[in-house]
């Protein structure tokens, strides 16, 4: 992730406002791809569950409705502290940006946590990807969305150190703003996964 | 092109952030709720619909896309738009086929 | 035109640092193209090499060189190199890199760093891939499904090694469009970009939102196979059409993002080598875009015959035919810009001219494969195989030679012996449609495709193919002796050789690290070739 | 000058205006391209570097005629081409209705007398036969090139196609679908028969084959089975080992299996390799050969061991 824009410095001399904006527009891209990547499953579920609605309506009980509304809840607060994180260092509040950076962080592992659980029980009860279609959607998706917050929990990670090393200002916050972008993507895309896999009636 | 090292930007306010947390929150609450009254294929649709509204919020305010240009609007919608169309051929195809 | 600078302070041209560190750590945009293009270059050998091997054991009917599970892991390796590992990232990738920021103006491409990684993914991709050869995949490039999750061969290695790739594409397509969105220089308004730079931009879009569903069906297919979900086995409930409509809906736009920088190219090298203004430039840019846009929508003509529904058949098919429109506006541009021209046949124009002779034919044979009717019989032949070899390398694969030879003193600031250059087109030209014009006629008889062994009907025609690709083989080994002995033993290039009034030519050959010593400003487009007068411009 | 096969059913003919109504435009259009091409190549070759050139940039009516003109005939294409498929994916109610079974690496014909038969799939002339296809395992394409007729077999699915065979004679069969090791090796032929003769063939009173198998020897119908049974499509017959191994030398040599063990092929391994193959594996083979219970007939798989034992 880092990889896009933190080159303010960058030897092609390109004026920091249009680094900025260039790295805001690679990010949004960057989002698009991650769309369609989930795209393909989405798909996959608009098919499959139009094929087998009693396999989607029975199977969706073996899933935990608790633990799913607790993650969403979870990571809809760790989008707040997220963006007041960036809404502080906009306004030059470096140790406010940490503290936020912190929180979300440590909601994002309250999430993985949850998951770990989630899952164990899933194999305890012989549930494997394998079991059914259905099943298979839960895990690849669920799955893939995992693998995304694993990814931005080690980006904000990383973010919060630099922070904590006096980084980042009012006047240069381009890497808070693009670790923030993929952190809602994240949520957003969790927002579709709730309902779509715990809530069927 | 920009020339001049000045970022133009708006900045959304600590307040605004809580309200649409807020509202976020609320949404959860009813998406959970519908979920158990019976509306036959419309739950779905409904579920949906909140979903989208919440996405809405988080892009819109979250993300800052109300305040992004053209450019960034448009390689947001298409993708949307193509994903629309990646569900929505092949379900013409997986549903109108004919059997012998 | 622009307001050039020749290096007037200490301007290292940007080949003469030596060592291999100074290459694969460099972020500077012309070293990441040039790094593409050898290795692209590589695999096209390589690839090809399996191409000659695969006719070689269709000289004749029965066993020639190799038995039927090598057959089908040598076309399987040469389908799958040629496309993921040459010619998707192919023109894009090499000269992409090393001509936007050039073209536009700018320093280097938005994100450097970036640029580089991608180049690295791009390696990681292809040592994954060349793993996979020790037990290497029979599935062809397509990978259908159930064939692809019940072989016992790699196919896990090969479809993980295009994942990764597909990374690289899109990173790739991702830098191309912030760069021209946000890189251009002053004065270098849309209207005034070079056409390369309209169908990279169209082909960025393209590889950026196409690619991520490749990588969503390539996980899944491995997922099938190492937990043993069941979305495309119909054992298990799923459903394999299901796979193609997701394979098809990325590796339809894939044609088109192998085709569309050709046509870019085309659109230089033609007004370069008439004099003349390109004909109808606006169309030309926005009919890139319009392929860019369309191009989504038709995947599923490969599908004709595969049981999906016949609605959807005849959606499609439908829609097939509105992407050969905005193809046939270039066409006919390319066509009227030679009206009146001062025509130079140098190597470039030739290698231009073929693609425009060639891929007619091979674009007019996929409007028979996208009549629903026709398409039924001549599905799954080698008129198929015609058609695809008429527009990858009479399209895609001329437009790169035409690339190759119309920068070469650019990139490497050598001429190439111009006679040899010319036998070399002569053969290639010559043993291309001795190759592939007789698969057309097999095809319509009923030949069909990855067959290792076939009845003896077929035997001529495939005989004189076979022949074909030899006098093809001969040709590409002459250019590439040429093109490499150059780089030492070639004359020293002059800034502009072909007089062109791009930006690229108008710095030194090769180019300083930091390309533009001020950054141009730039006061007219590209084409401003002619004798202006009455005409409106 | 005609590339395309004969054309031996209903079809056909209609297919192939469509392809020819396609090259006409094609030709037209590349005929145009090309001459214009080579004639401003030569026209307006560069003779000095002096040449004036005009600065013509574009024209209105030219880049309009000739959006509309190629939009107008894909147009029309496509429309021809829909008609002409929608006949070929509807089958006449009379059509007689036979099943296709694909499997690596045959094809298996049931038809409504309860006869079957492999790579060989018998029609009356001008009579509409509907095929009702599927898969055992991966995809197969069922593909005749002179009833331009394709259709793919999947598994967990069924699929259809029809024609009316209109010509007396034997046509080839193809598998047009990539299905693995011996897919070129996947060939069958569709024998069209008069109306008398299928008669005959239907009820199996006069069977050619049957009047074979009285007269020639239980050798030579090995052989004949061989090749019909898609025997040849895996096992040579010349020491080369193919997807099965080779029959040369095969009886009564020593064959090691899967699991290490040696067994000597007698003829109740050959039996029971043929009727239940995955029982013993032969070592370095996969297990990719078919049961033929219930297509052979014992008589046909002692006749095949007969054939065996001369193959030394
Ligand atoms: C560079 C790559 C490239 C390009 C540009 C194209 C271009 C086109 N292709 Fe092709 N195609 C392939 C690469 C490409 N294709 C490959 C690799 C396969 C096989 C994949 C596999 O199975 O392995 C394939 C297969 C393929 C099929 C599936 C065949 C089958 O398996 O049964 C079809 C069917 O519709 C098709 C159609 C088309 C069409 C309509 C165009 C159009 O875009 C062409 C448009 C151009 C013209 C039409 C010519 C110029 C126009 C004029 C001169 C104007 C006048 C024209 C008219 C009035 C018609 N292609
Ligand atoms: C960019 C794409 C590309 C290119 C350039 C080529 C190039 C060639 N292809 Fe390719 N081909 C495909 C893409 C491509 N192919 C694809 C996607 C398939 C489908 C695979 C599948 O079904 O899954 C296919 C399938 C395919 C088949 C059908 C196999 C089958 O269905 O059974 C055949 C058969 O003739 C063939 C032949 C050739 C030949 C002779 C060349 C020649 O043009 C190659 C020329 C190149 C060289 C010869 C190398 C250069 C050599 C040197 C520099 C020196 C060495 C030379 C000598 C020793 C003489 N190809
Ligand atoms: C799809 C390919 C395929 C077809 C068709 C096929 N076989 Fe086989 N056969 C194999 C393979 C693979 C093996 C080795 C693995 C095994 O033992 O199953 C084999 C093994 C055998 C053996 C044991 C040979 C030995 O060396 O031990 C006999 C006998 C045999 N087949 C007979 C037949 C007959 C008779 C037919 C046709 C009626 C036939 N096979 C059709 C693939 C095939
Ligand atoms: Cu069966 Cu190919
Ligand atoms: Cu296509």
């Amino acid at each position: 992730m880092e990889e896009i824009g933190i080159d303010v410095h960058a030897h092609h001399h390109v004026d920091p406002v249009v680094e900025y904006k260039a790295s805001k527009l690679g990010m949004w891209l960057f989002l698009a791809t991650e769309l369609l990547l989930f795209g393909g499953l989405f798909a996959a579920y608009a098919i499959f569950r139009a094929k087998y609605p009693e396999m989607f309506h029975e199977e969706h009980k073996e899933l935990d409705r608790t633990i799913g509304a607790i993650n969403t809840v979870v990571l809809i607060c760790s989008s707040l502290t997220m963006a007041l994180g960036v809404a502080s260092i906009q306004r030059g509040k470096k140790k406010l940006l940490s503290l936020f950076l912190l929180l979300t962080i440590l909601f994002g592992i309250v999430f993985g946590i949850n998951k770990y659980f989630e899952y164990g029980h899933k194999f305890e009860h012989h549930i494997y990807p394998s079991t059914s279609i259905f099943f298979a959607l839960y895990f690849m998706m669920t799955g893939l969305h995992m693998l995304h917050v694993l990814a931005g929990v080690l980006v904000l990670t990383a973010l919060l150190i630099l922070s904590l090393k006096g980084k980042f200002s009012e006047n240069y916050y381009t890497p808070i703003e693009l670790g923030g972008l993929y952190w809602h993507l994240v949520d957003l895309i969790w927002i579709y996964l709730f309902p779509l896999l715990y809530l069927i009636s | 092109m920009e020339t001049k090292a000045h970022i133009e930007e708006h900045h959304v306010g600590y307040t605004t952030y809580v309200l649409v947390w807020l509202a976020l929150m609320v949404l959860t609450g009813i998406t959970v709720w519908v979920s158990y009254l019976h509306f036959g294929v419309f739950n779905i649709v409904v579920a949906l619909l909140i979903a989208s509204i919440k996405a809405s919020l988080v892009a819109l305010y979250f993300m800052h896309l109300k305040f992004e240009d053209k450019t960034t609007w448009i390689f947001v919608l298409y993708p949307i738009v193509l994903l629309a169309l990646l569900i929505g051929l092949t379900a013409v195809d997986v549903f109108f086929r004919t059997t012998p | 035109m622009a307001n050039h600078t020749v290096a007037e302070t200490i301007h290292v041209p940007y080949l003469e640092e030596k060592g291999i560190l100074s290459w694969i750590l460099s972020t500077d945009h012309k070293r990441i193209g040039i790094m593409y293009l050898v290795s692209i270059s590589t695999f096209f050998v390589l690839a090809g090499i399996a191409a000659l091997l695969v006719r070689l054991e269709l000289l004749s009917p029965g066993k020639t060189i190799v038995d039927a599970h090598t057959y089908n892991v040598l076309f399987t390796f040469h389908g799958s190199a040629m496309v993921f590992l040459f010619i998707v990232p192919g023109i894009a990738a090499s000269f992409g890199n090393f001509l936007i920021p050039l073209m536009i103006g700018a320093r280097d491409v938005a994100f450097p760093r970036l640029n580089l990684l991608s180049y690295w993914l791009y390696l990681l991709g292809t040592v994954i891939i060349l793993f996979s050869l020790l037990k290497p995949a029979d599935t062809g490039w397509t990978f259908y499904t159930p064939y692809s999750i019940q072989t016992g061969t790699d196919v896990i290695l090969l479809t993980f090694g295009v994942f990764i790739l597909g990374f690289s594409s899109i990173l790739t397509g991702l830098n191309f469009i912030v760069t021209v969105h946000k890189l251009r220089a002053p004065g270098m308004t849309w209207h005034r970009l070079p056409l390369f730079i309209w169908s990279s931009y169209a082909t960025a879009i393209l590889q950026l939102l196409a690619t991520p569903v490749l990588g969503i069906t390539l996980l899944l297919l491995i997922a099938e196979r190492v937990f043993g979900i069941g979305f495309f086995d119909p054992a298990k409930g799923g459903d394999p059409i299901l796979f193609q409509n997701f394979f098809w809906f990325y590796s339809h736009p894939a044609v088109y993002i192998m085709i569309i920088p050709a046509m870019g190219v085309i659109s230089e090298v033609i007004p370069v080598f008439a004099r003349k203004p390109i004909f109808g430039y606006k169309a030309i840019a926005y009919s890139s875009l319009a392929i860019a846009l369309i191009s989504f929508l038709v995947w599923a003509h490969h599908m004709f015959v595969s049981g999906m529904s016949e609605v959807a058949a005849t959606v499609f098919s439908f829609l097939t035919f509105l992407v050969a429109i905005p193809t046939a506006i270039k066409v006919f541009n390319w066509l009227a810009t030679l009206y009146k021209g001062s025509i130079e046949l140098r190597t470039p124009m030739l290698y231009a001219l073929s693609f425009i002779f060639l891929f007619t034919i091979g674009g007019l044979t996929g409007v028979f494969l996208g009549t629903l009717a026709a398409d039924v019989h001549l599905h799954d032949t080698y008129f198929v195989v015609a058609h695809m070899h008429y527009v990858m390398i009479g399209g895609t694969v001329m437009g790169f030679f035409a690339a190759l030879h119309f920068w070469y003193p650019k990139m490497f600031g050598k001429m190439y012996n111009e006679a040899v250059a010319k036998v070399a087109w002569f053969l290639v030209f010559v043993g291309f449609n001795v190759t592939f014009f007789p698969q057309f006629i097999l095809g319509m008889e009923g030949m069909p495709r990855r067959y290792a062994d076939y009845p003896p009907q077929f035997h001529t025609l495939h005989e004189i193919s076979t022949i074909g690709s030899w006098i093809l083989g001969l040709g590409i080994l002459i250019m590439a002796l040429n093109l490499l002995r150059s780089l030492t033993n070639g004359e020293k290039a002059p800034d502009n050789p072909f007089n062109s009034l791009s930006l690229e030519w108008q710095i030194p050959s090769p180019p300083p690290h930091e390309n533009f010593e001020k950054i141009p400003h730039v006061t007219d487009w590209t084409y401003g070739y002619g004798k202006k007068n009455n005409q409106e411009g | 000058m005609n590339w395309l096969p004969e054309e031996a059913s209903n079809l056909a003919r209609n297919v192939d205006t469509v392809i020819w109504f396609v090259t006409i435009i094609s030709l037209v259009f590349f005929f145009l391209i090309t001459v214009v091409l080579v004639f401003f190549a030569i026209k307006y070759r560069r003779k000095s570097g002096e040449d004036e050139t005009p600065y013509i940039t574009g024209n209105h009516f030219l880049e309009t005629l000739w959006t509309i003109v190629p939009s107008i005939l894909v147009l029309v294409i496509f429309a021809y081409g829909f008609i002409v498929f929608k006949q070929m994916r509807t089958p006449p109610q009379e059509a007689l209705e036979i099943n296709v079974i694909g499997k690596q690496w045959l094809w298996q014909f049931q038809y409504d007398n309860g006869k079957t038969t492999i790579n060989e799939l018998y029609v009356q002339q001008n009579r509409p036969v509907k095929l009702i296809m599927r898969s055992e395992d991966v995809i197969h394409s069922f593909f005749v090139p002179a009833f331009r007729v394709k259709q793919d077999l999947l598994s967990g699915m069924y699929t259809y196609l029809w024609f009316t065979p209109t010509k007396v004679g034997v046509f080839d069969l193809y598998c047009a679908e990539y299905c693995g090791a011996a897919h070129s090796k996947m060939l069958g032929k569709v024998i069209v028969m008069s109306p008398e003769a299928y008669e005959r063939w239907r009820k199996g009173e006069e069977r050619e084959e049957q009047k074979g198998v009285a007269s020639i020897s239980p050798v030579q119908l090995g052989e004949q089975l061989y090749q019909q049974r898609g025997c040849n499509a895996c096992h040579t017959i010349d020491g080369t080992p193919s997807v099965g191994p080779s029959w040369k030398g095969l009886f009564g040599h020593e064959v090691t299996l899967q699991d290490g063990t040696k067994v000597t092929a007698d003829e109740n391994y050959i039996r029971e390799s043929i009727l239940e193959p995955q029982a013993k594996l032969v070592k370095g083979y996969q297990p990719v050969m078919p049961s033929f219970k219930g297509i052979l007939t014992d008589e046909e798989i002692s006749a095949i061991i007969a054939y065996i034992k001369t193959l030394k």
